[in-house]
């Protein structure tokens, strides 16, 4: 009985057939795309192709000469800089703000539309606004200057050692207003209770946020977290429209590193080389996470 | 019962004694309309709000103005005669090589790229979003693993093996090609979202369904689709935005006559005549940030609710 | 004022916008005194006992703690603890940071947090668990601990807003002796707010029903359970509720009766006095448990039919077709009923309750 | 029919050369679609590229010609425009032959030649010299000694861009006037490495230095941003190739009252010959080929030639043609050509790949001060020593 | 395999990756029959219901409904109707389209569809909420919707997964006895998952109690109530728990005895039979409620303190220091104690049950 019980056991493949057709374009997205074009890339950046994929392989030449190159280094230094300061400065910003705008204010859907703007303007019109505002001639200093203070300078773009500072105005400006809705979230979702408990445990509002509030929203800061850095690796559109670089290649960045010499040297093997070495970066941070987040069986909620 | 006076009086309305109140506070505590508290927090806002709003500030008044006030100098100074002219410049004479027909062609191009993209893109990722939260399969998970950490990988490094494979389909360069480039970038951000926001609606709603016999389809589109209009709305944000704004895939995977608004921006900007004219470029810059800036302006309440549906539980 | 009260509130009213949620409340609570805030959800416990607290400013009135006008205080310096559903703990610090954190802020001295932590610790009995975060805990063990973050505080007065609410049954009945025990060895002031009537009845000295921001009935739970002040009362009060009979008072023999779809019920037990006129309309109400089947107590015997029978265990409840009611009736669990079998009751009238109609007042 | 044209030719001088290309085009009852991409040939190069390479290949596009486009030539994915090169005997008129030769590869012809670019000029803004009291110079080692007076009247006394092609640019140009015509073959033409970490080039290093110190506080991006600072006298002067020209000219100043150019740096009267030249990737549709060879035979066409760069302010390809109507700087740099003073220009010489190389390095030694011109040189040799 | 059961579970086995939820798990079901599943919370009621309805594939065993193996059957081609906890109303429909959806997929015709919607809502009293959404439903009104949605179904076995733990306890006792009133007049095949053990012994014929993935007694209420089959199940049921004495056995004058703490216990009305033999380590187990307060019943007085007392209404528990141990005693709501009061208790044997203290078996 049991036997002809066990007959009527459908295929597994079968089972959930419609919502695997439906994924198809995410699993090939997956595979095809970000499986196989990182594939593609790291496999060329043992090449020496130059203006098209050639299958000459060098070795490791590309990442010595990539190490050695100055610009390289210069990026990596800045993104790192840049990196930290901005994951610190929109954090601590981004949180500020939703704290201020969680203490029951007049108006707040003025100000949340105020400070989340400018996240609706492309990269390119916020390196140019920038550009404008902080321009030398034009902008803040020469307007300061205007009003007396002659010896007033305010140059971060024009000025190689500070002008990634310059950048990093424009990308807060840009990134705090997303933070700050996320932190809003955050803060919404924490339990009246906790508060009610701090209040009579007599603990002031600041020790409460640093020592309760944040530690609970964990959650949020990973994703806050995970969007900043993503958009961290990639940032280049707001390089390219407010400094291009320079000046000379003290704003350079690893991004830019990889186009300029995928498409303007024509040395794909060195562009692949560096994206190889963006992708290992990235990968040291995020696999760990996504594994924690995702993986490791972890399931609903 | 001794303390029957004490007894709540207007319980039953009976003996409606009220006791005298006693000496000092009663009532709520006095707060004054102005207090240090309230300085400090509009204070505050006021000057994050006034950070945020210069550049606005300064590119609508720059907009305004002719280019000898430029010249003079103070890019805070409000306009001495507002002038129009550099809009229409900007929409529809600027040039680029022998094209002078301003921004006007580029928003209609970006309209005709947006529109499908978001609409592709959202369906595809909500539908992603949706088999991954209900109805896992093997490899589900490893397949949405893969899509987040794609989403970290730079632009750059994916173009090259995307020009290739749009090649060797043959949709390099067509409409077509752009919205599979767009639906593909847009997916591992959005699919996180929707699937967020599938996994915090309740389970047993989907179990109902299937257990009054709707399949996979019908469960998304007559339960699931019908509540989860936040979420939406936050995607078609997003989607809207970051298309809208998009660059490089624009400049990359179209071609002149189909250049999206941005990359004529981008042209007008740096096709130097001469002089920079500032005022033309800001307003093509205002121009080009008009739509998204006014589906967040619309929008932008149900974008705070959506986040919160979508983004932070995880 | 009660100038021996713990806690003392005068013509409290407190509006969210234009809803009124406390109107003019009155209350003394004595020193030691238990007292438990009943009623059902949204009538307003939580925020008398969050005004109380400090964490919500009154309308109008003002509020004593020790006689002291606190009307205007902050929450910590009110000499209040306070215990939430929700457990509220810190969730990234171990047991024993939960349990110092309020004083470690107000700077006590090492040893005396020490000394207060180990003490409450032992109280509680969460000594093992000094070093663990709550999420490694139990619902039962996180409780304790939110208890013990308002034993550590040495307050006079303990709030509680529905501590048991978020246990299943077993840790809920196993914590309502702990609190009770908690209780009879520390003595000070308790404000424990449920919609458990159990809860409510075997903790409380008093009990205070509200309804819609209003006091029902303030009584020691005897008082309350046996004597109920209005139909409100004796209805929310009762697990199955008492049995309510719609009629009217007539004369009958010797005395006074119920008259009730044709069926009579002798007052003659009922302890009322001159309140009881022919005529009047009324309400009768008899609790499940005073009512016998098939067991002869002497007075009237009524027919009726088992219509569903739930046994509990110790308990069996009857429900009974009676003269057109349904009437709900508690026998020992050893003795069983067929559906549709035919039983007689007889009534103990002693016990039972005549509420007026129209004012639904207790007569 | 139409046919698409992709360049970068965006500015104002440039835009209306391409006009006149257009016109002649259009002429011929085809129709040019003009697909400018702006902000130089970085930006527009790899678009270029991938479109050719994704498939999607424009009927025309501008490179400078040069290695651009060798793989491209390679892969197959260019025309090869011999049987219109030869039906026009373009052997014959093309001037100087390393033009075409440049096109040449594997003897066949890919690309048609439209104008000669020379990169060794040094624009003054005579006014800036009036206002700061000095005689406009007549070579660099004047400039250089002009460049306190300049200063000190609160003018900037080189104006050089942000973008690195025109640092680079500049250093190519002091090589040949410091160094010679003979080093600069040296290190780009045989890649010699010895003689670029060599004394010749440290002299060429040391100019460098100095036109970086010159170069301090001029804010700008764009090349012709940087002219206009020369033009406005903001600037006493600039080094950059024969298109500056076409900014002078549009804002209606005239060669040596209204501004002075010294081809060489007034040192060494040699001009390199790079240019632009237009590239046909290989269509599949008949009508636009034969559309493609109307283009090409149009691009070389001796009226075309003249219209359009006159409005360049470049030089012809063609040494036959008619250039009365030239201006000072123009026929100036007509002697030096037909003197045979010549070189080819690095774009030619040098891939892509080294010249970023080059790129990186100058533009970041002539933002950072504290770079010095040996450091400098060595990286140069460096990048000399592994150039293909 | 019983060809007469309505449901019928054989080997079943569920796996979530590593963890085994449900192992070898063998059940009968007979038709009509109201079995209910209990047990305390994870022990993997809702992953068995789930198995029956077809939503949880199992890893191993077979399914069968109605004598037919639906191991691998769709939830909708199973025969089943299910309600649950959240009651997982479609939130943007009205309570009729809720109640028709399924109908509508399958493509029942309209006049079809209407007489059923028409038949469950007059069953359920819904006809006046038909036209509202869920959102404007009271807790439960919006139970009786999803029963409802399973009453239109038209089938033969119904589940529930805790139906009643979201309602306040006056609406969960008020649908209790509304669900056992359907199961009265429709008598299908109803089961139905809960912890709490009232609405188990309420509601069920019979009931399953589960620990871990594994049943640990299958029978009718009484049986398990009173004759439970091992100490889990003893101390599970039963609210306040069984109270639960460790000692040994002995021989003590005419028979068998138990001894605990020095204090001895007869066992002469114990009906176990030849299991129970001197020097065997047991535990005996007594209800609070056979147990008897300063009443003598002929039997053994022990002595013993009131530690606590809890009122509550019909009855009043007593906690009692004895012979070393705590005791829960119910007696009368009526009877009341002081605390630290001496009383005498007597043991009612007869309804006692003594368990082997290894295998934990009932004697
Ligand atoms: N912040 C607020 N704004 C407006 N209304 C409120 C607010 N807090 C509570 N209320 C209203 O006040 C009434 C009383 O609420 P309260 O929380 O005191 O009820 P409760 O008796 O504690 O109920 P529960 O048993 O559900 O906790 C409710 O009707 C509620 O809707
Ligand atoms: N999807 C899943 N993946 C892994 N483990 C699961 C999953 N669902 C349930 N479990 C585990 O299976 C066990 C049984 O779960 P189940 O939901 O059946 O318990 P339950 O008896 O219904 O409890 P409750 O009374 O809390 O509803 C639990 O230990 C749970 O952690
Ligand atoms: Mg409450
Ligand atoms: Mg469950």
């Amino acid at each position: 009985m049991t036997g002809q019980a066990r007959a009527g056991r459908p295929n597994k493949l079968l089972r959930n057939l419609n919502a695997k057709i439906a994924s198809i374009p995410m699993i090939l997205t997956a595979l095809v795309i970000f499986v196989g074009g990182t594939l593609w890339t790291v496999f060329y950046s043992f090449t020496n192709s130059k203006l098209l994929p050639r299958l000459s392989f060098v070795g490791f030449d590309q990442y010595e000469r990539l190490w050695a190159a100055p610009r390289w280094v210069t990026a990596i230094e800045n993104l790192a800089v840049y990196g930290i300061l901005s994951l610190i400065f929109s954090l601590v910003i981004g949180f500020m703000l939703a704290a201020l705008m969680d203490q029951k204010i007049r108006f707040e859907n003025t100000f949340r539309t105020i400070f989340l703007y400018p996240f609706a303007l492309s990269f390119i019109v916020t390196g140019l606004v920038w550009q404008w505002v902080l321009n030398p001639d034009f902008g803040i200093q020469a307007v300061v200057r205007s009003m007396g203070w002659t010896s007033f300078t305010f140059n971060p773009l024009y000025t190689p050692e500070i002008v990634i500072y310059g950048i990093l105005i424009a990308a807060l400006w840009q990134g705090t207003g997303l933070v700050m809705c996320l932190m809003l979230a955050g803060l919404r979702g924490i339990d009246e209770d906790i508060w009610k408990a701090a209040r009579v445990d007599g603990i002031p509002m600041w020790r409460t946020y640093l020592f309760i509030v944040i530690p609970m929203m964990r959650p949020v800061f990973i994703t806050t977290i995970v969007i900043i850095a993503s958009g961290i690796v990639k940032v280049y559109d707001l390089v390219v429209a407010q400094t291009s670089g320079g000046p000379g290649i003290s704003s350079e960045v690893p991004a830019k590193y990889v186009y300029d010499y995928m498409f303007q040297a024509q040395n794909l093997g060195q562009g692949f080389a560096a994206s190889t070495m963006m992708l290992v970066t990235v990968a040291i941070i995020i696999v760990p996470w996504a594994y924690l987040e995702f993986g490791g069986g972890r399931k609903r909620g | 019962m001794a303390d029957v006076g004490t007894l709540n009086t207007t319980s039953a309305g009976i003996d409606a004694v009220a006791p005298k109140l006693g000496e000092g506070p009663s009532g709520p505590r006095p707060r004054p309309a102005v207090s240090a508290r309230n300085i400090m927090l509009y204070g505050t806002l006021t000057i994050a709000a006034l950070y945020y709003l210069l550049p606005l500030y300064v590119m609508v008044v720059t907009s305004l103005k002719g280019m000898p006030e430029i010249r003079l100098g103070n890019i805070f100074s409000p306009p001495m005669e507002i002038t129009f002219e550099p809009w229409v410049k900007a929409w529809a004479q600027a040039c680029t090589g022998l094209n002078c027909d301003g921004l006007s062609r580029g928003f209609w191009n970006s309209v005709r790229i947006t529109v499908p993209s978001v609409i592709i893109s959202i369906a595809i990722a909500s539908v992603n979003g949706y088999a991954l939260a209900n109805w896992r399969f093997r490899g589900s998970e490893l397949f949405f693993s893969i899509l987040i950490v794609g989403a970290f990988i730079p632009y750059q490094v994916m173009i090259y093996p995307i020009v290739i494979i749009l090649r060797e389909i043959g949709i390099y360069g067509t409409l077509t090609g752009l919205i599979v480039v767009h639906s593909i970038f847009g997916m591992p951000i959005l699919t996180l979202l929707f699937r967020n926001y599938f996994v915090s609606l309740p389970e047993e709603l989907f179990k109902a369904a299937r257990v009054d016999g709707a399949g996979f389809w019908q469960i998304f589109l007559r339960i699931m689709l019908p509540m989860s209009l936040p979420i939406f709305v936050v995607a078609m944000i997003l989607q809207v935005t970051g298309i809208w704004n998009d660059f490089l895939f624009g400049v990359v995977f179209t071609r002149p006559d189909t250049y999206p608004m941005t990359v004529q921006l981008n042209n007008i900007v740096n096709s130097v005549q001469g002089v920079k004219e500032y005022n033309v470029n800001m307003a093509a810059t205002i121009l080009t940030g008009l739509v998204p800036l006014i589906v967040y302006f619309v929008s932008g309440r149900l974008f705070v609710r959506g986040i919160a549906a979508g983004a932070v539980k995880g | 004022m009660n100038m021996n009260a713990s806690v003392s509130i005068k013509d409290l009213s407190l509006n969210f916008g234009a809803v009124s949620v406390l109107k003019d409340l009155n209350l003394d609570i004595n020193d030691g005194e238990f007292l438990v805030l009943l009623g059902s959800s949204g009538c307003g416990k939580s925020t008398l006992l969050n005004c109380i607290a400090g964490l919500l400013d009154a309308s109008e009135g003002q509020i004593f703690i020790k006689g002291k006008n606190v009307t205007w205080e902050e929450p910590k310096d009110r000499g209040i603890g306070m215990v939430f559903q929700s457990y509220a703990l810190y969730p990234q610090m171990t047991v024993e940071k939960n349990l110092s954190f309020g004083l470690r802020v107000a700077k006590v001295p090492q040893a005396e947090i020490d000394k207060r932590v180990a003490r409450a610790s032992e109280i509680l009995q969460i000594q093992p668990l000094l070093k663990r975060k709550p999420a490694e805990l139990s619902g039962g063990q996180r409780q304790r601990v939110a208890i013990g973050r308002a034993l550590v505080r040495d307050v006079d007065v303990f709030l509680f807003d529905e501590p048991l609410s978020n246990l299943d049954a077993k840790l809920r009945s196993e914590l309502r002796v702990e609190i009770k025990r908690l209780h009879q060895s520390l003595k000070n002031t308790m404000i424990y707010v449920t919609h458990d009537q159990i809860e409510a009845l075997t903790l409380a000295d008093r009990i205070a029903i509200m309804k819609s921001g209003i006091i029902q009935q303030l009584d020691d739970p005897t008082t309350i359970y046996n004597r109920p002040r209005n139909l409100f009362v004796a209805g929310f009060i009762g697990s199955p509720s008492m049995n309510f009979l719609h009629g009217e008072l007539v004369k009958s023999g010797e005395g006074i009766a119920f008259l009730a779809n044709g069926v009579i019920f002798s007052l003659a037990d009922y302890d009322a006095g001159e309140t009881l006129q022919p005529g009047r309309k009324v309400v009768l109400g008899v609790r499940p448990e005073h009512i016998k089947v098939n067991e002869n107590t002497g007075g009237e015997e009524h027919d009726a039919t088992v219509d569903i029978e739930e046994p509990m265990g110790a308990d069996n409840l009857l429900w009974l077709k009676h003269a057109g009611h349904t009437m709900s009736v508690r026998v020992n669990g050893a003795r069983r009923f067929n559906v549709g079998a035919k039983v007689k009751l007889s009534f103990d009238m002693t016990v039972a309750s005549v509420f007026d109609a129209e004012s639904e007042l207790r007569l | 029919t139409d046919l698409e044209v992709t360049h970068w030719w965006t500015s104002g001088g440039e835009s209306a050369a391409v006009a006149e290309l257009a016109k002649a085009f259009d002429a011929t009852g085809n129709h040019w679609v003009d697909g400018a991409i702006a902000g130089s040939g970085g930006t527009a190069r790899p678009i270029m590229i991938s479109r050719i390479t994704g498939g999607d290949p424009m009927g025309a596009t501008q490179f400078n010609h040069g290695r651009q486009a060798e793989e491209l030539v390679q892969a197959g994915l260019m025309r090869d425009l011999t049987d219109v090169a030869t039906a026009e005997k373009w052997k014959d008129i093309i001037r100087p032959s390393s033009l075409l030769d440049s096109c040449t590869i594997d003897g066949k012809i890919y690309c048609a030649p439209v104008n000669i670019h020379s990169w060794q000029w040094l624009w003054l803004s005579n006014a800036a010299f009036k206002k700061a009291g000095v005689e406009v110079p007549k070579n660099w080692d004047e400039f250089v000694a002009a460049a306190p007076a300049l200063e000190k009247a609160g003018i900037i006394p080189l104006a050089v861009g942000g973008q690195p092609w025109q640092a680079t640019g500049a250093f190519d140009v002091l090589m040949v006037a410091v160094a010679g015509k003979d080093t600069f073959n040296k290190v780009f033409k045989d890649k010699d490495a010895e003689v670029a970490a060599g004394p010749e080039i440290a002299k060429v290093f040391k100019a460098a230095d100095d036109a970086r110190r010159m170069a301090k506080g001029s804010n700008v991006q764009d090349w012709n941003q940087a002219t206009n600072l020369v033009i406005t006298g903001k600037a006493g002067g600039q080094i950059m190739g024969d298109w500056a020209q076409g900014e002078f000219a549009l804002a209606g100043q005239k060669a040596g009252t209204d501004y002075t150019c010294l081809p060489g740096l007034g040192v060494n009267e040699i001009i390199s010959t790079g240019g632009d030249a237009f590239y046909f990737p290989l269509l599949k549709d008949e009508e636009k080929s034969k559309a493609q060879a109307v283009l090409a035979k149009t691009l070389l066409d001796p009226k075309t030639q003249v219209a359009f760069n006159l409005k360049k302010g470049s030089l012809p390809v063609r040494g036959d043609v008619d250039l009365a109507a030239a201006n000072d700087c123009m026929k100036k740099g007509l002697d030096i050509l037909a003197k045979g003073n010549v070189i080819q220009g690095t774009d030619q010489l040098l891939s892509a790949d080294s010249q970023k190389q080059k790129e990186d390095l100058f533009s970041e030694f002539f933002a950072n001060p504290s770079m010095t011109p040996e450091d400098a040189q060595k990286r140069f040799a460096g990048i000399i020593a592994s150039a293909d």
